[in-house]
């Protein structure tokens, strides 16, 4: 693993936020097919990490690169790449299931979009829904259809910014089978969570964010939770 | 080329969603006729409102347009999708030039709805000879109020106050549309006792500068919208 | 003349009185800064 | 330390100039035509020049934040705009007062005064939007953009008198000056010692005005500190 250069290399990352410094000279690797959970105390700057990753928010100084591309010269190439999952919908309410993914699939410039709607559409399980208002759906077909708005373009990479937080257990058990095919599909996927048991169980490596900064990260052999809550709250506790 | 095809997807997504609840249009034509009813209330003698009827329109015409640019970017703004168009690969320009070219057509329909009702109340005589003159007034100041207020929708949006924010600073700005558009339409609408070289020689002084608004702001938008819409 | 008098005294008036909202304001908050500077460097010790 | 007392000498150097400029004007020869009246001139030439070149600082200082994200600028921008907009505040209650005796009414829709009124409601509107964005890393970035957008009245203010047939004397005309008889010399020399002045007060005020800003700012991150 050490032999490839890393798909994903931030180097002394900084972000502020007016005068204050939310990402302190963080820097983190990430190998490709690596599937990296993040956790960290509520404000460390975990989603503030990843909306600076998916190229909609800016940085002080520091540098990413993704893939090869440099994040602040070529932010269209890596949007290409990446899908964006978090509890935000990200969805029109007036339009459709159908219009919601054609809108996005011609944002995206997906040559058929069709069949890649109708097969996302089965997978999330909203096939039958496909014609309805978006907002008349319920809050867990919500979310599942926008998890089938992340995926459209089949993207390399997926971040998922807290992805379970008010989940209903369909959805969840849907995302949970999708983050498997993932791990299989040689996707590299950055989580961030405070759910130790949720963060562990797909995850091939960790890092934990206090203060802005990485404070912990291991690659592979994962402890179980029970020693990881410790580690936790020996890195982040008197933060959190 | 997919430049335009992005253009063209927004507005597409903007037209359905505002079709299917048709709130931002009915709102905006309801307000327009009521303006033009209040006046005639406020003025009260036909002869005074044969003086100010250009007015009239325009200023009905701009509170109707301040009330749809309110909206244009609410849908945005819920559910975050500005967050998800801003993930897409595309321009940010885009996305500015998409929204403004949804408010000019609905600023649009509703005009082409309003017109010939503001005729029946307040024009006695045809203008009708003159009518493609006043479509390309109409259209060249629908350009500039959409140009402008599209760029200042999306200031005002970011607010503590946002519907109180955008009047205070999208009615200075417009100023100038409003005069030129007041101006050449009242040429229009009393064409028949102007003696025609004089007329033409006003009327294009009044549309040039309207072109030139529309371009300056055009420009102004496009070069500064990004700065308005990252984080 | 009266009305040139008043006009000029309106104009310096709203002059002077901005002058002086400025000077008073960074008064006050030159005194709050040294406070606070003392505060900390006390807590610090 | 050092700052502050070049803040503190221009200060002083702006208020004995505009004192050594009032006594220069009341010096100045009386106008054949016009009398005392014409006095006006010499004073509200320069006052009335000072928002131009605030709001234009404004202008150039957005530009400058959004090209170098730099607060500086912003904050320059910010206190620019607040001292033009007091000195074109005083400078349209002069023009209302002075319109009564020499057109009789107090308030003409006269084109220069119509787009200095415009100009002082968009900048008006600009502080307001300074402070109706609570979000301080978003802030800097919408003033901005509205900074620029604004800028359009200031060369449609000044160019009204030319572009309008007006009743608002118009001084600096090509065929005037061709004739010399835009201003005469003695009358000149007081016009620019004021400029002069007013173009360090303003100076000066905006020193003084970024520096309560910086204070202000630095005052928050001890009181921060001190709470964290």
């Amino acid at each position: 693993m050490s032999k490839t250069p890393p798909f994903i290399c931030i180097d002394s990352l900084d972000k502020d936020f007016g005068r204050r410094k939310v990402l302190n000279g963080l820097s983190l690797d990430v190998c490709k097919g690596e599937f990296l959970t993040i956790f960290g105390p509520n404000g460390a700057g975990k989603t503030t990490l990843l909306r600076i990753l998916s190229t909609l928010s800016g940085f002080s100084s520091g540098s990413i690169v993704i893939d090869g591309f440099e994040i602040k010269e070529n932010p269209a190439e890596i949007r290409e790449k990446i899908g964006f999952i978090s509890h935000n919908l990200l969805l029109y309410k007036d339009l459709n299931a159908y219009e919601n993914l054609r809108f996005y699939g011609k944002m995206y410039n997906i040559p058929s979009p069709e069949n890649r709607i109708s097969e996302l559409l089965q997978k999330v399980e909203l096939d039958h829904r496909k014609f309805d208002v978006v907002g008349s759906f319920s809050r867990g077909m919500q979310q599942r259809l926008s998890i089938a708005r992340a995926l459209l373009h089949n993207p390399e990479i997926i971040f998922l910014d807290e992805p379970f937080s008010g989940l209903d257990v369909h959805a969840s058990g849907v995302l949970d089978d999708m983050l498997e095919d993932f791990k299989k599909g040689n996707h590299t996927l950055i989580m961030t969570t405070h759910n130790i048991e949720i963060g562990l169980a797909h995850a091939n490596s960790v890092a934990i964010l206090s203060g802005g900064k990485i404070v912990y990260s291991k690659r592979g052999n994962l402890p179980d939770s029970d020693d990881f809550k410790s580690i936790y709250y020996e890195y982040a506790g008197d933060k959190a | 080329m997919s430049y335009l095809r992005h253009i063209m997807a927004l507005v597409q997504k903007d037209i359905i969603a505002e079709l299917r609840t048709k709130e931002m249009l009915n709102s905006m034509l309801i307000f327009a006729l009521l303006t033009m009813v209040m006046f005639n209330f406020a003025f009260g003698s036909s002869s005074a409102m044969k003086a100010v009827s250009s007015g009239l329109l325009w200023i009905a015409f701009l509170f109707a347009s301040l009330l749809g640019l309110n909206r244009i970017f609410v849908h945005e703004k819920d559910e975050n999708c500005l967050d998800g168009l801003m993930l897409c690969p595309i321009d940010r320009s885009a996305i500015y030039f998409s929204k403004a070219i949804s408010s000019f057509i609905f600023l649009s329909l509703v005009e082409i709805i309003a017109l010939p009702i503001f005729t029946i109340f307040f024009i006695q005589e045809s203008f009708l000879s003159h009518l493609w003159l006043l479509i390309i007034i109409l259209v060249l100041s629908n350009i500039g109020l959409s140009v402008v207020g599209t760029l200042l929708s999306a200031i005002s949006i970011n607010t503590k106050a946002r519907d109180l924010m955008l009047p205070i600073l999208f009615l200075p700005v417009i100023v100038p549309i409003l005069v030129a558009a007041v101006k050449s339409t009242e040429l229009v609408l009393s064409v028949s006792s102007i003696d025609t070289q004089q007329f033409w020689i006003d009327i294009t002084v009044w549309l040039r500068t309207l072109a030139i608004y529309d371009i300056i702001f055009a420009l102004v938008g496009f070069l500064t919208f990004e700065y308005v819409i990252e984080e | 003349m009266s009305y040139f008098e008043a006009a000029y005294f309106a104009a310096w008036l709203i002059l002077f009185l901005y002058v002086f909202y400025i000077e008073r304001k960074l008064a006050v908050l030159g005194r709050d800064l040294n406070h606070l500077k003392e505060v900390v460097k006390r807590e610090k010790s | 330390m050092k700052d502050r007392v070049t803040r503190r000498l221009l200060g002083m150097a702006s208020f004995i100039g505009i004192f050594i400029s009032l006594y220069t004007v009341f010096r100045a020869p009386l106008d054949k035509n016009l009398g005392i009246v014409q006095k006006i001139f010499y004073i509200h030439f320069p006052v009335a020049i000072v928002p131009y070149f605030a709001f234009f600082v404004v202008f150039v200082c957005s530009i400058l934040y959004l090209k170098t994200r730099d607060r500086k600028w912003d904050k320059i921008a910010y206190a620019s705009a607040e001292i033009g907009l007091v000195i074109d505040t005083a400078l349209l209650v002069t023009g209302t007062i002075f319109n009564k005796p020499t057109w009789g009414v107090w308030w003409v829709w006269e084109p220069r005064i119509t787009t200095s009124l415009i100009m002082w409601l968009l900048y008006a509107g600009y502080l307001m939007l300074h402070f109706s964005v609570g979000d301080i890393e978003r802030r800097p970035r919408l003033t901005a953009v509205f900074g620029i957008v604004a800028f359009i009245s200031v060369p449609i203010s000044f160019m009204s008198i030319r572009w309008w047939r007006t009743a608002h004397p118009l001084i600096f005309t090509p065929a005037k000056i061709a004739l010399g008889e835009a201003l005469d010399m003695q009358m000149w020399i007081p016009t620019l010692i004021f400029l002069a002045s007013m173009t360090l007060f303003y100076v000066y005020l905006l020193g003084q005005r970024v520096n309560m800003i910086n204070l202000q700012e630095e005052i928050q991150d001890l009181k921060d500190e001190i709470g964290g």
